[in-house]
């Protein structure tokens, strides 16, 4: 588990949109991104961990990856 | 090939009629009928009373900065010549002649209480709004009269400005395209003597602002611009030649800034007094009275009278203002008139606004 | 319908709406007799007669301030600046008094008036000959400010400037005068001002641009589809003021990515705009920096050096791909 | 040390520098014997003479010119425009050549000229006195826009601006003119040009902001924390062009919330360029869309209206509640 | 109180020595040394026959649009006036004057080859670069007086500027300035009776450029421009008043544009033939070689020598030229000289731009 870090989160907006849809605190992420940076994957990965549901990935995100 | 004067078209005169004492030269005291003679008088007091009303009204804070026009009252001898459907293009120094004009004295009060509803102007007359970018409206002036040539109309467009706009390029553009064009235009220049702090002599090098003309082969006359005969006769001349087809033409009309700059301005800083005195003894106002009282056309009681009939006229403009300014002003009308529709992101501007001051309206409660 | 270059459709434009309505009329240095240094008004003055094709003495400020004043008596001037870098000669009259004149007056009078002018490079031209600052009209409330990019928009987007109710300024990329050739109807035709265009349907990325720069744009979408697979959206803007936020951040909720384009310098330019609008509408559904390709915030450089200044289809595309691999 | 208001500040760097400088002159309208309009020159002719403090004729272009003309010359002028709603009569001389000269002659002459002028509301003042733009100068490449909010600095940026080896436009806020006093050092003090500065730590918003709308940011940022409990980050741009972006776009890395404040209309407004830096340079930290707290894109009204139209205090409470609350 | 005449302090006049076939007004006639007098037919021969072989090679792409001479060769004999420490504020159809002082025929042609390089004047004189705005850079020779006469400098500053360039409102603030100032500055406006298509007829209603010189109170005299004799007086009388601290002096030089406005002008769509064949027979080299063959200064061998001398010169400055623009300009150098120091926002972009460059080359190897 990764404890809530002071320093804020690197993520675009969009990931910040799809953490918001789940509930989760984008500081409480792993990152696995180029740069530290949390991704939509890192995401859905840790609301999976936490036992919620994942969001169907919308199709931009699926571009993205 | 020798080395040999050019012969020119025009020459330059000045032309003055009435003089400090009320003196007229009856070789050239031009037609005016007597009504228009008393009318003109009349319109000259009551600028001078309403000018001098502002001034109070300003330093008692219920007005903001405004140009005085003390001792300029002799201009409505100009636009004593338009009719209706000519258009008046004025600076910010031309309140008699917007007065004149059917320009609501309140709206004056409006527009220097800082409320966008001044702005307006009768809706029957062709006058332009105040214009305060020094010399640029002279152009506008020049577009109209070709509106007017190019509908074959027999209106003029008559533009007034401060000798200090003589300096701006537009004032050099506005007098070339209007003769090269030969348009119904007539450029007044109300030569106050100063450009706030700067004397006439250091606006320009010449001798007289009315020879500019000669640079546009334009016919160039100086006026005395206290002597509204002159004014008057002067407007006629160019007017007449601009509804005949004869084209534009410039008058250099020579009067005196008796009052501050506008109102934030100290002109004790940068001219002597004793100028200033030289000029009220030339004050516009107290010859043509001397001339009216002369030819009969005034008396004591009609002077009296019709000092109190304008105090009276200021009076009910004062109290109307007052009226119109006893709400405030309703901020949502800043977006009114940007344009004829507003565009979808002014809409949401204008949402914002009504937002905040709906917030604070509650938050009032 | 004929095939016509963007000379010619504005050209077209003027020429039918001088038809229509006797109080439009055309001025400005050596638009009558000359047909203009461009030809854009060629011919007009032969059917119209110098009163409504005039050629003025050489001043700007004089050509727009009397413009104004022929809007305000009831007339519809059409008025061009030789090139859009002598424009600013008449910068005040436009800020001042055009874009003023309806608010100054309560609505009272009103300035529809249209200042033409060509702008942008790609012409080999002296300096001053090839700017590109609409932001400068963009900024000034009061004013539209329309830039087309092919023939067909540019007559379609004219008709409606000179019919509109207030100043427009109306930019012609030059570069895209006799480019090519587009079929134009002979019948009127106009788009409402204010109005962008999708021109390319794609999921992948928005670009966003106007003018001269939609063509490089184009070129860009194609070969990120070609070489890329990518599907590229495209926005042509065709009003820059008031801009119409609403195709292009509808546009980003889908792509999540955009790359803005303009030959104006980036700083304090078009593209900062775009973003703003982005970034207040479509925040969350941002997957990657906005990228900005523009001239570079020098002066444009004579033409042996214009091409790297310019924001071509190489620059486009590897902003893309950046864009896509964020 | 002496307490002064920044009309004075502006004085006294306009001494000094007369002082230290001979080739420094003073020009615009009223800038001598009347000490200016606003009072900013007074003094200056009695201590330097006319040739030095010069009265011009009434002509915004000529100023200008001239100034461009003493400054290829070889001295350093600072002319005064009025008040900045007139400077676009001298706007091509800026664009045309002030920026262009250095570039054009590939260095051999250079412009050191400054371009003072007042500019924004509050001082219920008549038409064409109270407006903020610009970003019309901070799109211009070749030239640089400086904008002091208090005395102090006002005097320390003037310095600097006058030993500039390339042209400054110098806008002073005349809402803070006579708003309020501030120790001013006798001794020389300069603030280097393109660098902004941290008047306020936080972490929880940045508040960027210049000029005159400095003020309210300030009191919006105490309010924050006597209400909100909200610690507020506050730059202050001081330069807005070149805009240094290295401040805030940190500042916003750390608070992921930034909300910028400007008089000027906010489309195509020195704002938009701020939101496209942070989303260039801050993208992935920011948590919350940008704000913009600006004038309307309206003509700015008379000044019965003035205060609705203004970013006062309370609009960028607002924003920033928004931004914080998102 | 009459309509009297204003006495102006300047009348305007025509100066003309050398007529078409090469006959001189003694009484006119300027002492200007023999040597002088072949330099400056030298001169004209060059720019001739420069402006011929520039034509030359637009014609073939290998120069981009440019602004012939032909026709206004004349304007050396005012540069002939000027010391090193004088000042030169060209326009754009000033080659013949720029070339007197100094300025490379090879800089001449990166210019209009599109290289910003061409823009650089030389660095022992004072020559401002070539001005493209109309009519603006005319207040930059007045910024460059007042520079000379506040340190107390003998030097003068001479302004070019077109016909056109008269309808400018900087034009106006130019002359304004200058007189109010009194700085030592001269402006030579070049009439060729065209400016693009517009005939001099419709630039202005006035009979004579000259004439605008009375708006300002300052001394205006009306040339012929193609009289290279006359041309040298009327710049010695405006010079040496200048240096005498006499103040500045205006000169309307009346010559022909022969050839296009630019080579991107067809000048058949707007002017018939004959006028410009009736300048043909006014010519400033041919009148010019008369006289100097006539003074025995010339001689049918000096003549060939000379022409051949120039051709050489060209052909010299044509190579130095190749061989500067035989590698590709470099692109950096867009970002020189924008600021004395580039700010970090531009170093940024000259990276990008840089990185843009390298993976070009790379993409090539
Ligand atoms: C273009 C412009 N520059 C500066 C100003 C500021 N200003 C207002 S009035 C004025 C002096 C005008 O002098 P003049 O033209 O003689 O008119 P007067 O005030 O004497 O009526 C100045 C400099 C302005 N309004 N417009
Ligand atoms: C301010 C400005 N407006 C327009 C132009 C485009 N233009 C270039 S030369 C020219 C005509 C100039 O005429 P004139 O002053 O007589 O000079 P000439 O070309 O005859 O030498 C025009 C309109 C320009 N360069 N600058
Ligand atoms: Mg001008
Ligand atoms: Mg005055
Ligand atoms: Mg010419």
């Amino acid at each position: 588990a990764v404890t809530a870090s002071k320093e804020p989160p690197a993520a675009a907006p969009s990931t910040r949109r799809l953490a918001r849809e789940l509930g989760i605190d984008l500081r409480q992420v792993a990152p696995s991104g180029p740069g530290g940076r949390v991704t939509p994957e890192d995401v859905r990965r840790h609301a999976e961990l936490q036992g919620r549901k994942p969001a169907a990935p919308s199709p931009q995100a699926a571009v993205a990856e | 090939m020798p080395r040999k004067e050019i012969e020119l078209p025009y020459r330059v005169e000045h032309l003055s009629i009435l003089n400090e004492n009320g003196e007229v030269d009856k070789s050239l005291e031009p037609d005016i009928p007597e009504s228009l003679l008393v009318k003109l008088y009349r319109a000259m007091v009551l600028s001078r009373k309403f000018d001098e009303r502002m001034l109070i009204l300003q330093r008692q804070g219920r007005i903001g900065t405004f140009a005085p026009i003390k001792g300029q009252e002799a201009q409505v001898g100009a636009v004593a010549l338009l009719e209706p459907g000519d258009w008046l293009v004025p600076s910010f120094r031309e309140m008699p002649a917007e007065v004149w004009r059917g320009k609501k004295l309140e709206n004056v009060l409006l527009l220097y209480a800082g409320y966008n509803e001044g702005g307006r102007t009768p809706d029957d007359l062709n006058n332009l709004p105040v214009s305060i970018p020094v010399g640029t409206q002279t152009l506008h002036a020049v577009g109209l009269a070709y509106g007017i040539k190019y509908r074959k109309g027999k209106n003029v467009a008559m533009a007034f400005f401060g000798d200090g706009a003589t300096s701006e390029g537009d004032f050099h553009e506005a007098l070339n395209f209007a003769s090269v064009f030969q348009v119904p235009a007539v450029f007044i220049c109300q030569n106050n003597h100063w450009a706030i702090s700067l004397p006439r002599a250091r606006q320009s090098h010449s001798k007289t602002l009315a020879q500019k003309a000669l640079a546009y082969d334009m016919p160039g006359l100086q006026v005395d611009g206290n002597d509204v005969l002159a004014v008057y006769a002067a407007a006629k001349e160019a007017v007449d030649r601009a509804r005949a087809g004869g084209g534009p033409s410039f008058i250099e009309s020579v009067t005196y800034r008796l009052s501050m700059h506008t109102t934030a301005d100290d002109p004790k800083k940068y001219r002597r007094e004793e100028e200033v005195e030289q000029w009220v003894r030339r004050d516009p106002i107290i010859r043509f009275e001397k001339y009216l009282l002369g030819r009969g056309l005034l008396s004591e009681e009609s002077v009296a009278g019709i000092a109190d009939e304008v105090q009276a006229e200021i009076k009910e403009a004062e109290e109307r203002w007052t009226r119109m300014t006893e709400k405030p002003a309703d901020p949502m009308e800043m977006f009114d008139h940007a344009y004829e529709e507003l565009p979808p992101y002014l809409l949401e501007q204008k949402e914002q606004l009504r937002r905040e001051l709906d917030a604070k309206q509650t938050e009032a409660n | 319908m004929a095939k016509m270059t963007m000379v010619q459709a504005i050209n077209l434009a003027l020429t039918q709406e001088m038809e229509k309505d006797d109080s439009v009329v055309v001025l400005g240095e050596d638009v009558g007799v000359d047909g203009g240094v461009f030809r854009v008004t060629d011919g007009l003055i032969g059917k119209f007669g110098p009163e409504r094709v005039i050629d003025t003495p050489l001043a700007e400020s004089g050509i727009a301030g009397i413009s104004i004043g022929m809007a305000v008596y009831g007339l519809k001037p059409v008025c061009e600046m030789q090139f859009s870098g002598f424009d600013y000669l008449a910068f005040h009259q436009l800020e001042s008094h055009a874009a003023r004149l309806r608010w100054r007056s309560q609505g009272r009078f009103r300035v529809p008036m249209v200042m033409r002018a060509p702008y942008g490079g790609g012409v080999r031209a002296l300096e001053h000959h090839s700017e590109s600052r609409e932001a400068y009209w963009a900024h000034t409330p009061g004013l539209k400010m329309v830039i087309p990019s092919s023939p067909r928009n540019a007559r379609a987007l004219l008709v409606s400037a000179i019919r509109d109710p207030d100043p427009v300024v109306f930019y012609e990329p030059k570069a895209v005068y006799r480019a090519f050739r587009e079929e134009v109807p002979e019948a009127e035709e106009t788009i409402p001002i204010g109005r962008s265009q999708l021109v390319r349907e794609g999921r992948d990325v928005t670009l966003i641009s106007y003018g001269a720069t939609m063509h490089p744009v184009l070129e860009a979408a194609s070969l990120l589809k070609e070489r890329d697979g990518v599907e590229a959206e495209v926005v042509d803007l065709l009003t820059v003021s008031p801009l119409d936020d609403s195709l292009f951040t509808q546009s980003v909720k889908k792509t999540g990515r955009a790359v803005l384009v303009h030959e104006a310098p980036r700083s304090f330019g078009p593209g900062a705009e775009i973003v703003a609008r982005l970034v207040e509408k479509s925040f969350l559904y941002l997957e990657a920096p906005i990228a900005r390709v523009t001239g570079f915030d020098v002066i444009i450089p004579l033409y042996q050096r214009e091409r790297e200044y310019m924001p071509g289809t190489e620059r486009i595309l590897r902003a893309a791909r950046e864009t896509l691999s964020f």
